[in-house]
């Protein structure tokens, strides 16, 4: 099994996909000749040619509009927006169509497409390249919300995505794509939508996350380690649909939450996280259920200090584990 | 020496067998256009009547769907609606019972069992792809479809409609934008009325024409007479040869007249002028087409009863139906958010 | 002091700072010579012209993103969204560029904007005339939101937006415009942004809501009332920034939290009130936080037995009221 | 008879003499554009050195941005810019320190305090709006500038800047729609270099010169060589005076050359034939402008050290200045998220 970086395991599952189902085709902003700006779809264009990898003209509501009537005549579209901030063009598109084509179609026409964005800080990239855009999304009925942590789930991931008959966005963090290697099985697998993994198991308090924060989290967890807090972490890998049985028996279990993510916190993605605990899981609970967030300005600034005084990191989420750990 | 009239009905016959078409292809849009009016119709007077509580429609559009639809092919060719487009759905092949059961909101409307409001059509088995409200929204799914026929070979085009108020949408752009880089094969409409909702052509756009926008793409672009089927079809046909040939797309303007209220929600006398309102109704395409089809011979007094009382049979039939359908049961309601395993 | 209903309240407000202040400008689809498709702006554009009141094309995108430049070169526009449902195609230009004008120009650059929408079902609007989407705004550092539920309170609030020096979201529920009733002082008035109201003390359960759903959190207060349960109603008002003093307050009294909002469920905007109780109320609560929502479906269904499934309504809100009450 | 040489100066001189302008307008232009260019190296210097981590930038674009802003007013009126606006921004009033500040991302830049990336030009002062990454949303703010302009009676007009690509995106139809049909003065400036980071023009759209696109919402539209200073200048003048009249809109596309890769992140060798990055050079706008002005005999070897050595100096003393400066406070990170009743 090979050790790749998450950037080589979303490449490869795109290559694996198109040359098992010729209905498969990507299509964004620069995906073709320059294999995409981050390189997710290198090598793409040469192998299948500029009919399946579209280089689309600027325009993501029409990337996104057009990728919805490929997939209702027949295609399984694959979209590229070039970066997560600018997804918001397409926003009608994915919220009030691909969204609901089947529920207001009482079932009659289904939108099987995969939306994938890189997101996500601490890439010098400032305001607009930067941003945690999942919780605009993993709020819609309709939607699948997808964010790998772990290379090996992101090709599994990416491919059940791509067979699923639902829209599905695939977030995938910058900063992640050439930091961790992990081990990516050869071939053809699938890791299930809608299934959280429990990346570390421990016993005194539960912390949840994805994407980048999940690898802050586990750097976190050992560090506690060494003071004996048996910290469990939890990669939820599926925003939506979310895995609540995993959520609930990790409580359950430590009776103490921790919740994590990048975004700023409020109505952040994590906020249901705490309010399915504190309704279905209340007495079960000995502490109150802390967040760490990104804080509350509307994105990532640019120059180094302020880059890093925006990023929660390992130091932050141990310093929560540890007061969370005292209650 | 020929009489005048002689001479005018051998100018109006060679006017469509020019194009290809006998009497009776003419009586089928007839047909079409009418069905659709009287169905169109009796939806304002059961919404008049409290039955249902909304009603939108094409009153006015008829022609303009008649002369597009009647150049497709309507088994092979996929068709993307708007709310105005009750010809061209019929003519794609949905009911009058179909259309009603939507009016109603019932179980068995096929566009969206009851979910949606009137207007929204929708059928996979007719490629009418489903309908949403956002204006706009509609372009490039069509472009999409095309894309699709176009990679898959399947030799299908597409055809879309809009009104006028929906070319100011950034999607409208995007959507010929892609389909003419890519040559997709699609026919992109607009029904052009004049108004969209209370807000007339001016401030809607500083050109008069539409069509004169898709020199901008780099594709042919026509301004037609919606009020005359067969300028209608005409130019609709070259599009969709054009498309069919895999040169790309067309953007085929339609001047239609909006007869109606823009939904039973609006009272257009707010702001359109009573001579206008009265001035439209010259144009209304049903009028100008039976005249036609008189003039040519086509249709006579005992025809037009023939076709007039099936159709009232059809309308009397579908309003029944489908107010003695029953409505969704609310058991139902959380299905066909995500797919079904075993669903339908 | 006169009883008005909502939707003459939000039109007196406009009247009298459009008169008050050469700067205030309406602009719109059809809210010039039609008076908007609900009469919030009947009366203007006779009364000040299509300069100021201005039926704008068929763009949403536009709509705001012209205001944006309206704002920045000194006017104070009042955009009107048609529907809250048909916001997504500006959804860019409110995040992207209203939102954080200030925070990347570094203070240099303000965006005084009001953006009004109508939102909200129970009206026969079906998936796309129903919506409730103030979650997707609430989350946004930078804009502040608003649902106004008494009539008196709308025509503050509104006023208050329109002098505030960033961007607001005016959300203004359909079913309320003609409902009830409410005292509406004369002339000028502000209500402040940022400040809940308790139009029910009670010392039982707090109950947080806003728009409708306050409404119905009303007339079910009243009702298991004559059970002898004494419920508080909070009227959230402004949905950013919260008001998390009276919150607390609230809760620190009661030990028991009702949210009630009428969108689906997950990530909702109640996420949020319950995500800071779990953390910050923690040991005031002597019961699990209980929501009360929209089901998880797309939107609201149009055939009427699917429409009044949807709803949350008194009835439910009651039951969940008995159901905290015996904890 | 007259010498060739002395002829070509004679017909030069005519050239920018019945523009209007002196030799000192000319040097003025050139002196911004060889200062845009010298900055803009420096940035990539700096970044090649590692000292800042990105730099995006208008080399090629520089004769396009001279002609166009030497033909506002550039006290009164408004300019939006875009990331390869180094040009522009300098000819608005923004200093070459200001510049590199915001490049360093330190305390004082003027845009964004160090917030934003470089590239994203704002000043009050100079009546440059803020700028965002997202592409295209500019162009409406713009309308709404140039309305508010009219509406308040002051006199000024605006100018919006976009590349090729932008003009995909549905906010730059709205926005000319918006504009031409209440007659907005704003000039619309497209710096067509033929590529969207490394998507060519011809999968951008379908048309060779995007200012056809100006029929289509009825106002002018320009193509102009964006190499050609004087040409841009003409074109943009025309523009200028014709919103300052009152009279609404105009499209004018410049032809320019992307001399670098797309930014400091990109490899332009991947997607762009040698022979094409070779090619471009020949129309470089300030090679091209150089040539000019030294046939005019407005500058000699003297003028042209005496300029460079200028900007140099300016060049240096910015990225000391600069690199000095200090970074912002983290404390300050929460700030101006909402207007501050003390701020500042
Ligand atoms: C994105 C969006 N904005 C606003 C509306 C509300 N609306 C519905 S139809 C309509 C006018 C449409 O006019 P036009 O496109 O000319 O079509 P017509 O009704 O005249 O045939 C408006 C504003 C909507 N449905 N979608
Ligand atoms: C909405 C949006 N989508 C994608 C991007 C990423 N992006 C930045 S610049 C660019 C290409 C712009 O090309 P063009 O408009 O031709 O301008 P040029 O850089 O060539 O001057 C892209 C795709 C973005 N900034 N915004
Ligand atoms: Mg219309
Ligand atoms: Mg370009």
């Amino acid at each position: 099994m090979a050790e790749l970086r998450l950037i080589d395991a979303i490449n490869q599952a795109l290559h694996e996909e198109m040359e098992r189902d010729e209905r498969v085709l990507v299509l964004g902003e620069d995906v073709g000749r320059k294999g995409g700006v981050f390189g997710a779809t290198e090598g793409l264009y040469d192998r299948f040619g500029g009919e399946r990898v579209i280089d689309t003209p600027l325009a993501e509501s029409s990337i996104v509009g057009v990728a919805i009537g490929m997939a209702a005549n027949g295609l399984l579209p694959v979209a590229e927006i070039q970066f997560a901030d600018f997804i918001f063009p397409a926003m009608n598109q994915i919220l009030s169509e691909a969204a609901r084509m089947r529920y207001r179609s009482n079932g009659a026409f289904g939108c099987p497409l995969v939306i994938r964005a890189p997101y996500g800080g601490g890439v010098h990239g400032a305001l607009y390249h930067s941003q945690s855009v999942e919780a605009f999304f993993a709020h819609i009925p309709g939607l699948k919300v997808v964010v790998p942590y772990h290379p090996g789930d992101a090709k599994g991931l990416l491919k059940a995505s791509i067979r699923d008959p639902d829209p599905v966005l695939f977030f995938e963090h910058k900063k992640l794509y050439r930091m961790v290697r992990g081990e990516v099985p050869e071939g053809d697998y699938i890791v299930p939508l809608g299934k959280a993994a429990i990346r570390r198991e421990g016993k005194d308090l539960s912390v949840f996350a994805y994407g980048l924060m999940l690898h802050e989290a586990l750097v976190a967890a050992e560090e506690v380690a060494k003071e004996g807090i048996d910290a469990e972490v939890v990669d939820l890998r599926t925003l939506r649909p979310l895995d609540k049985e995993t959520l609930l028996a990790s409580v359950r279990k430590t009776n103490r939450a921790l919740i994590v993510y990048e975004d700023n916190g409020f109505l952040g993605y994590g906020a249901e996280l705490a309010a399915i605990l504190a309704e279905e899981a209340f007495f079960d609970l000995d502490a109150p259920i802390m967040r760490v967030t990104g804080p509350e300005v509307p994105a990532v600034p640019y120059a180094p200090p302020l880059e890093r005084w925006f990023m929660p990191d390992a130091r932050r989420i141990a310093e929560a584990m540890r007061r969370l750990a005292q209650y | 020496m020929e009489s005048k009239e002689a001479r005018g009905v051998r100018e109006i016959e060679s006017r469509h067998q020019a194009l290809g078409l006998a009497g009776e292809h003419l009586l089928e849009m007839y047909y079409y256009m009418a069905l659709a009016r009287a169905l169109d119709e009796r939806m304002w007077v059961l919404q008049r009547a409290g039955k249902v509580p909304f009603v939108i429609s094409g009153q006015g559009h008829e022609g303009a769907q008649a002369g597009v639809m009647y150049a497709i092919d309507r088994d092979l060719d996929w068709f993307v609606p708007y709310y105005r487009s009750v010809c061209a759905v019929l003519m794609k092949g949905m009911t009058p019972r179909e259309l009603m059961l939507s009016l109603f909101a019932k179980a068995e409307d096929p566009s969206s069992g009851g979910r949606q409001m009137p207007g929204h059509y929708g059928h996979p088995r007719y490629k009418i792809l489903s309908t949403s409200s956002p204006v706009g929204t509609q372009y490039p799914h069509a472009v999409g479809i095309a894309y699709a026929a176009k990679v898959r070979k399947t030799g299908e085009i597409c055809v879309v409609s809009i009104g006028d108020g929906g070319t100011s949408q950034g999607d409208w752009h995007e959507a010929l934008n892609f389909a003419s880089i890519h040559r997709c094969p699609v026919v992109f409409v607009v029904e052009n009325n004049g108004y969209a909702i209370s807000v007339p052509q001016e401030l809607q756009m500083a050109v008069r024409d539409i069509a004169v926008r898709a020199q901008g793409y780099g594709i042919p672009g026509y301004t037609v007479d919606g009020s005359d089927v067969l300028a209608v079809y005409a130019v609709a046909k070259e599009a969709v040869e054009r498309a069919r040939r895999g040169e790309g797309p067309s953007l085929v303007e339609c001047k239609v007249v909006r007869l109606t209220a823009h939904s039973s929600d609006d009272r257009q006398e707010k702001y359109r002028p009573v001579e206008e309102l009265e001035a439209i109704r010259s144009v209304d395409p049903l009028v100008v087409f039976r005249h036609y089809l008189e003039r040519a011979g086509i249709m006579d007094e005992a025809k037009y009863t023939e076709i007039h009382t099936r159709i009232r049979e059809e309308v009397d039939d579908a309003t029944t139906y489908a107010e003695l359908a029953p409505y969704p049961d609310p058991l139902t309601a959380t299905r066909h958010v995500y797919f079904e395993e075993n669903g339908e």
